[in-house]
């Protein structure tokens, strides 16, 4: 407990860190949820994808640590291109083929989480065999860096190196930190505001709201639920560049854990909410982060889960309520 | 007259299918080369790890060492070749005791090399030993595993117990830390380890904390080390989490030596956590690959790396058992073999004690220099 | 008049008098729902004969004319809503009474703080003289109040004779105990429930049907089903949510054969219901709700010539009428 | 156009023909027929048939495993498919039961193996009501995330309490009592044909470290016990309560159903018995850790169910064992096991969303749907 007073700007800090991150795979499942009322249980793994393609990309232009402002922010942005571009195609992929075929056969919701967990083994074990696979089409030498040990870690060189920026209670908040925090919100705005505001965001919310209603006004489900994934891809690859940047390691596996967490911190938020995900995230990272520090590491899913169990019995929406059509954004 | 029956025929299609593989070979195999054959045992050893699913890697990286002792041995035999069994556990306890089992009832199988991890040997090892089947594990490094009177248990290498005080010893002596942090990573392997450092270091111990396997995000622990002022951190765990623990600390500033055992001594380890890895101290109870140029020049020239972790104590324990059949020996007569075994390996002496421990048992340290991890001598 | 502050849902369809045409595609909306209904069914014929009286489920049985229900001075708000405001009337056993008014009125709304699905904000339902209070939906069913559903919920993939079993299983006991070791408590109860279910199916001519699933059933069946299923928690009271939506006139005629054979077997029976033609036909007592508020209460003659029933139902009372 | 739709019709009278015939025989027959399907399966270890038995591990041992996924899977099967609850974090019961016979056989007491079953099945039933009773009142998909994270809570308090053996996990659990009775051959078809093989036998009910069978033998015994429990239980009062809830809790509850206690006791009794299946566990494998209990398998426990068909009894005994079968048949993909299987969910999902034997009753309610089809297209043509 001394140990949480004496550092709390420390673990404060650190845990909004990874609760931005929490939050942005969140509005993933957020979004499906709210428009198509299923856990997109493979979700993780669209994020998956996005630290794997933020990583490659790294590479392929030959990323470095030291090198000048510019550069490191041409690779940054290409890590976000790289990213969102990954995961939003896996995310639309995956709908295409794991979701869509049932919604056209009214396949029950537990049928829906069983094909997504299929999806989700699937797509885990692809980038878990890309080596295998590399070497079927004969490119495994050719892509020796980037399929090798594909069971393993795959590391990013330490493009940015963190440096402290101000201090504050004793902890140094550097560049990295800042980044990841005040561009996980940023995001959030604009996603806010495009939900909020476009044509599609409305299509969106209406189908949230009710499906058949929405249907006769003209909304073309499909194409909403279509773009409900994208987005909720694109945000899982931001996610997955502001992780990349702060952890630096990923693995085929990597996203399940996330994944659990992150639709942890949209239920607690109150799923299907955006704004709450958001929340949900921030709250879930600090609490494990103070659950840590007092009660040991080694507890800290423990506490990140038991929170939930409290808040969904004193508020069983969660923290701002639910519904992507009813609440503003 | 059932019985024989039920012999004769595995033993004429065995002799078929190492007729045709002579051939393959391009080798001088004539068909009295395999009736010769006949009077071979037709052995087998066997390979008992994680061979798939994501624990692998240790498991492949024994089985390469395996396969170099099979070919210097075939190589040497090829009237009477001894050939490789798989039993890929994947690491997983619950699949352990149905591979033992058929193992056991494979009557061509004279030894095996592993289980690979302590769990899997804690639920196959007594069907082993019920059958009286030979496991030599490269790298099961529980101390309590000899403690359970299996007359078939025999260990490649140093255990835990040995290796723990020779880390806190180094983290005293060589690194003359006065403050120290240590994080298991709550397995059996790390647990264990860190435990005997926590003991050994005694009040020279600034804080403690527990990580998760496959956790990623360390910065709680990260706190906890910066605050504490420690100079040394020793994490008894593997490489999948030591990576992305030393790449946080060293992106927070944290500035003091990082201490890990056998565990994340493989190359993944320096790939992943990239210039953060530097200076890193990794103590093994493994010979350097300088001590023994002929195996590591053999190894390269097979697999194109460097011999890994484990892969000398893989090599070490199928000759032990090749030796066996070589000379004679079968599954019953193996056991005494085994324990009266005494020769030079590449990674050690090879003699076991009563327990089925190592007898003569090194702790070298390492670390990690220019992405290359460098012997620093024996920690005596 | 305050009321096109009113925001509940169903507002769209509110029928003000100046829009009266409006209420034509409502018909034509129930007349869809029919369609549904397998137009080669014939219509099922009910046995009047079959001894369907609620059985003895421990709660004192009052006698004819005295009161079973008294909704005292309820208030009920969602938020800033009033949904019922200060309504009282009551309910004596033995009689038919039927709660009207227009849609958004509150019937329902009504009928669910009297079976428990929501809380008064204030005021009381009192059964039998004793306050319902903070009591459970299925206590309250078994206290002898049932209710059937202005759309349909039946366990649509269970057979017609389990939807019934399942009421009449309100006040059994067996347990997974006397399951497993099928204990006589178990085989009493079972071979008891099956012949009252069975009676019940009889009495509703779907004895035929039992072995159907509830899905199946055409519509009109599944309406049957479900004041079938309420009749076998053998209730005191018997609340009926628009039993005739989606009727053809026949249709809605043999229902209110149903409603009062219903009630000769010893029920009483509470009817909300649109049509004014089947409410007048049929009840003892009627009381008129408006946006809330009870605006009427006596019996049909009385609320047919009550200007503020005429008022608040014009469109309707001419379009039905005709 | 109606040529698709007279095609499965056709073909529906001959399945129900055989079903007929089967029904149509005497009980005799039927008697005699069940006893040899039953003697098969007991035996089906030692007959050693041909492309069924596994070639990579003991066919004995896989059909242990296969057994205990069939008894989680009955278990699950009135959680999720009875009562319609979704339990992502049914390994929690599984390793509650295994540790408590763990803990009283070998790590803290030594009870008798007789004793200690029925109290691990207590103990699995009561974590049942400790996580139902705050739990089951949350919405269903909640309900999801929340026992999956009780699932990943049990595993790390077993990997971080030492009390419970920590990583290491619980060795030397003792085995059953044992009644060696007689032996039974076992069938060797190298010769391609069966023999009788006198020299590997099956002790009856002797409780080794080196023989699968008469674990199985257990687990199969079990499996009818649990079976004839579900059979009677769900043809019950509770069994139409239960599914009364899964259909419409609402109207259950306002036709008198406490669904709340239903929906406790359906989670209890699951629990239960995948507190017992954990037991059996621990005493075969004679060691535990939570290695043992990691959350995938929870998540293959619920593919079981419902890849068989959940509320379908028999089905979800198909789907465990396709679960739990083929991944060791097939262990020659090794490495591809998890992306076949992953393959294998989709496709399931996609083409047979009601799993390979869904329950009799909605095979009905399809074929209805299919004849209201029928009919309305004959009206739109019309």
């Amino acid at each position: 407990m001394q140990n949480l007073i004496d550092n709390f700007f420390s673990y404060t800090i650190t845990g909004l860190t990874i609760g931005a991150v929490y939050a942005l795979v969140a509005l993933g499942y957020t979004l499906v949820y709210g428009v198509l009322r299923l856990i997109n249980f493979a979700h993780s793994e669209v994020f998956m994808y996005g630290t794997f393609a933020a990583l490659w990309v790294v590479m392929i232009l030959g990323g470095h640590p030291g090198a000048g402002v510019g550069q490191v922010i041409f690779w940054v942005a290409m890590m976000f291109v790289a990213a969102m571009a990954m995961s939003g195609l896996v995310a639309v992929l995956l709908e295409r083929v794991a979701y869509r075929p049932l919604r056209k056969r009214n396949a029950p919701p537990l049928i829906a989480l069983i094909s997504a967990i299929g999806a989700s083994f699937v797509l885990a074990e692809i980038m878990g065999l890309r080596s295998r696979i590399a070497g079927w089409v004969g490119l495994d030498d050719t892509l020796r860096d980037y399929v090798r040990n594909s069971r393993n870690n795959a590391g990013l060189p330490t493009i940015i190196q963190p440096q402290p920026i101000f201090t504050i209670g004793g902890y140094h908040v550097t560049n990295v930190d800042i980044f990841v925090i005040v561009g996980a919100i940023a995001i959030m705005v604009i996603l806010d505001q495009f939900v909020k505001r476009s044509r599609l965001g409305r299509g969106i919310r209406a189908v949230a709201m009710d499906p058949e209603a929405a249907a006769l006004m003209g909304v073309n489900r499909d194409r909403v639920i279509q773009v409900t994934f994208l987005v909720g891809g694109i945000m899982a690859g931001a996610a997955a560049v502001f992780y990349m940047l702060k952890i630096g390691i990923t693995r085929y596996d990597a996203g399940f854990i996330l994944g659990v967490k992150a639709f942890t911190a949209a239920v607690l938020g109150g799923i299907g909410n955006l704004r709450g995900a958001l929340l949900g995230g921030f709250v879930l990272g600090l609490a494990e982060n103070y659950g840590s520090a007092v009660v040991g590491s080694q507890w800290k899913d423990v506490v990140a889960f038991v929170l939930l169990v409290l808040i969904l019995l004193f508020r069983p929406t969660g923290l701002l309520g639910e519904s992507l059509g009813k609440a503003r954004a | 007259m059932r019985s024989t029956l039920k012999f004769a025929v595995p033993l004429a299609v065995a002799a078929l299918a190492l007729g045709a593989c002579g051939t393959k070979g391009g080798d001088t195999t004539t068909p009295a080369a395999s009736g010769g054959a006949a009077a071979c045992g037709n052995y087998k050893i066997g390979m008992f790890g994680a061979l798939t699913g994501p624990n692998a890697n240790l498991g492949i990286y024994i089985q390469n060492g395996v396969n170099l002792a099979l070919d210097d041995y075939n190589k040497k035999h090829a009237d009477c070749k001894v050939t490789l069994e798989n039993y890929d556990s994947q690491g997983d306890p619950t699949q352990a005791p149905a591979l033992a089992k058929k193992a056991i009832d494979d009557k061509k199988v004279v030894g095996i090399v592993g289980p690979a991890f302590s769990g899997e040997s804690k639920a196959a090892d007594p069907a082993f030993n019920e059958a009286g089947l030979v496991t030599i594990t490269p790298s099961a490094t529980n101390p309590a595993l000899a403690d359970n009177g299996w007359k078939t248990f025999f260990r490649a290498l140093g255990n835990d117990a040995t290796q723990g005080p020779a880390a806190a010893k180094y983290i005293k002596d060589t690194l003359k830390s006065t403050k120290t942090f240590v994080i298991d990573d709550a397995s059996e392997y790390g647990k264990g380890l860190a435990d005997i450092v926590r003991k050994d270091l005694g009040s020279q111990v600034v804080g403690n904390d527990t990580i998760q396997q496959k956790q990623t995000d360390f910065s709680a622990s990260v706190t906890k080390v910066t605050s504490s002022g420690a100079d040394a951190l020793f994490f008894g765990g593997y490489s999948p989490e030591a990576a992305p623990l030393i790449k946080q600390l060293r992106d927070a500033g944290w500035k003091g030596t990082f201490v890990v055992a056998d565990g994340v001594k493989d190359q993944s380890f320096i790939d992943n956590a990239k210039d953060a890895a530097e200076g890193t101290i990794i103590t093994c109870p493994c010979v350097p690959p300088d001590v023994a140029p002929d195996f590591q020049s053999a190894y390269k020239a097979k697999y194109n790396e460097d011999p890994n972790t484990y892969s000398g104590e893989g090599y070490d324990s199928a000759t032990i058992l090749l030796d066996g059949i070589a000379a004679g020996k079968d599954r019953a007569s193996m056991v005494d073999f085994v324990k009266a075994y005494d020769k030079k390996g590449v990674t050690k002496q090879l003699k076991f004690d009563a327990k089925g421990e190592s007898a003569d048992i090194k702790v070298f340290a390492y670390k990690v220099e220019n992405g290359k991890i460098v012997s620093v001598g024996e920690i005596k | 008049m305050p009321e096109p502050t009113q925001p509940t849902t169903g507002d769209d369809e509110t029928t003000t008098p100046a829009a009266s045409p409006a209420a034509a595609p409502a018909t034509t909306a129930g007349a869809g729902e029919h369609r549904l209904a397998d137009p080669a069914d014939e219509v099922t014929e009910i046995n009047p004969g079959v001894d369907i009286a609620p059985e003895d489920i421990g709660v004192p049985v009052v006698s004819e004319g005295e009161r079973l229900l008294e909704v005292d001075e309820v208030t009920l708000r969602f938020g800033g809503v009033v949904a019922l405001n200060e309504v009282s009337f009551h309910i004596n056993k033995g009689e038919i009474l039927g709660l009207i008014g227009p849609n958004g009125a509150g019937k329902t709304t009504c009928f669910n703080v009297m079976t428990g699905v929501y809380q008064p904000t204030s005021g009381a339902v009192r059964y039998l003289g004793k306050p319902l209070g903070k009591r459970k939906k299925f206590q309250i069913t078994k206290l002898g109040i049932a209710r059937t559903f202005q759309n349909i919920r039946l366990f649509a993939n269970m057979t017609a004779l389990e939807n019934v079993l399942v009421g009449v299983d309100a006040h059994h006991t067996t347990g997974v105990v006397s399951a497993m070791f099928r204990l006589p408590k178990h085989r009493k109860e079972e071979s008891q429930g099956y012949a009252r279910a069975m009676e019940l199916l009889t009495f509703m001519g779907l004895d035929g049907k039992a072995d159907e699933l509830a899905r199946n059933l055409p519509y009109g069946d599944q309406r049957r089903l479900e004041i079938a299923r309420a009749l076998a928690t053998s209730p005191q009271l018997l609340c009926l949510d628009e039993p005739a939506a989606g009727f053809n006139p026949a249709e809605k005629a043999k229902l209110m054969e149903l409603i009062r054979t219903i009630r000769d077997q010893g029920y009483t029976v509470l009817l909300i219901e649109h049509d004014m033609k089947l409410v007048m036909g049929v009840t003892d007592r009627i009381v008129v709700l408006e946006f809330g508020r009870k605006i009427a209460e006596g019996s049909p003659a009385e609320i047919r010539d009550n200007p503020a029933v005429i008022a608040a139902y014009l469109g309707v009372d001419e379009e039905d009428a005709s | 156009m109606s040529t698709p739709t007279s095609a499965p019709a056709a073909r529906k009278p001959a399945t129900r023909g055989f079903k007929e015939r089967v029904d149509h025989l005497p009980r005799s027959v039927k008697i005699v027929l069940w006893v040899l399907f039953a003697l098969f399966l007991f035996l089906l270890p030692l007959l050693n048939i041909p492309f069924i038995t596994t070639e990579g591990s003991d066919f004995g041992g896989v059909l242990f495993t296969v057994a205990t996924y069939v008894l989680v899977a009955l278990g699950l099967n009135i959680v999720v498919g009875y009562a319609g609850l979704l339990d992502l974090g049914y390994v929690g019961f599984y390793a509650v039961g295994a540790y408590t016979v763990g803990v009283l056989t070998s790590e803290h007491a030594h009870l008798s193996w007789v004793v200690v079953v029925p109290i691990a099945i207590v103990v699995a039933m009561v974590s049942g009501v400790i996580l139902g009773a705050p739990t089951l009142r949350v919405r269903g998909d909640y309900l999801a995330i929340v026992t999956l994270g009780f699932g990943e809570i049990v595993r790390l308090t077993l990997v971080n309490s030492q009390w419970l053996g920590g990583a290491q996990g619980i060795s030397d659990i003792p085995k059953p009592p044992s009644a060696e009775l007689f032996e039974v051959p076992s069938l060797d078809w190298s010769s391609g044909a069966p023999v009788v093989d006198l020299d590997t036998t099956s002790t009856f009910l002797k409780f080794g470290i080196n023989d699968f069978v008469p674990y199985y033998w257990l687990a199969l015994g079990i499996i009818g016990l649990v079976l004839l429990f579900d059979i009677l239980v769900k043809s019950s009062r509770v069994g139409r309560a239960w599914e009364a809830t899964r259909e419409d809790e609402d109207a259950a509850e306002l036709m008198g159903v406490p669904t709340f206690r239903f929906k406790l006791l359906a989670f209890a009794l699951g629990a239960a018995i995948g507190g017992l299946s954990g037991a059996l566990f621990a005493t075969k494998a004679g060691f535990i850790s939570p290695d043992s209990f990691q959350l995938l398998l929870s998540i293959l426990f619920l593919a079981a169910v419902v890849v068989g068909g959940a509320g379908n009894r028999w089905g979800v005994i198909v789907g465990a064992i396709v679960v739990g079968y083929f991944p060791e048949r097939f262990r020659d993909f090794a490495d591809f096991r998890v992306l076949v299987f992953g393959l294998a969910l989709m496709l399931l999902a996609i083409f047979r969303p009601q799993g390979l034997l869904p329950p009799r009753r909605t095979v009905r309610a399809k074929r209805a749907d299919d004849r209201q089809a029928v009919l309305e297209e004959g009206e739109a043509s019309a």
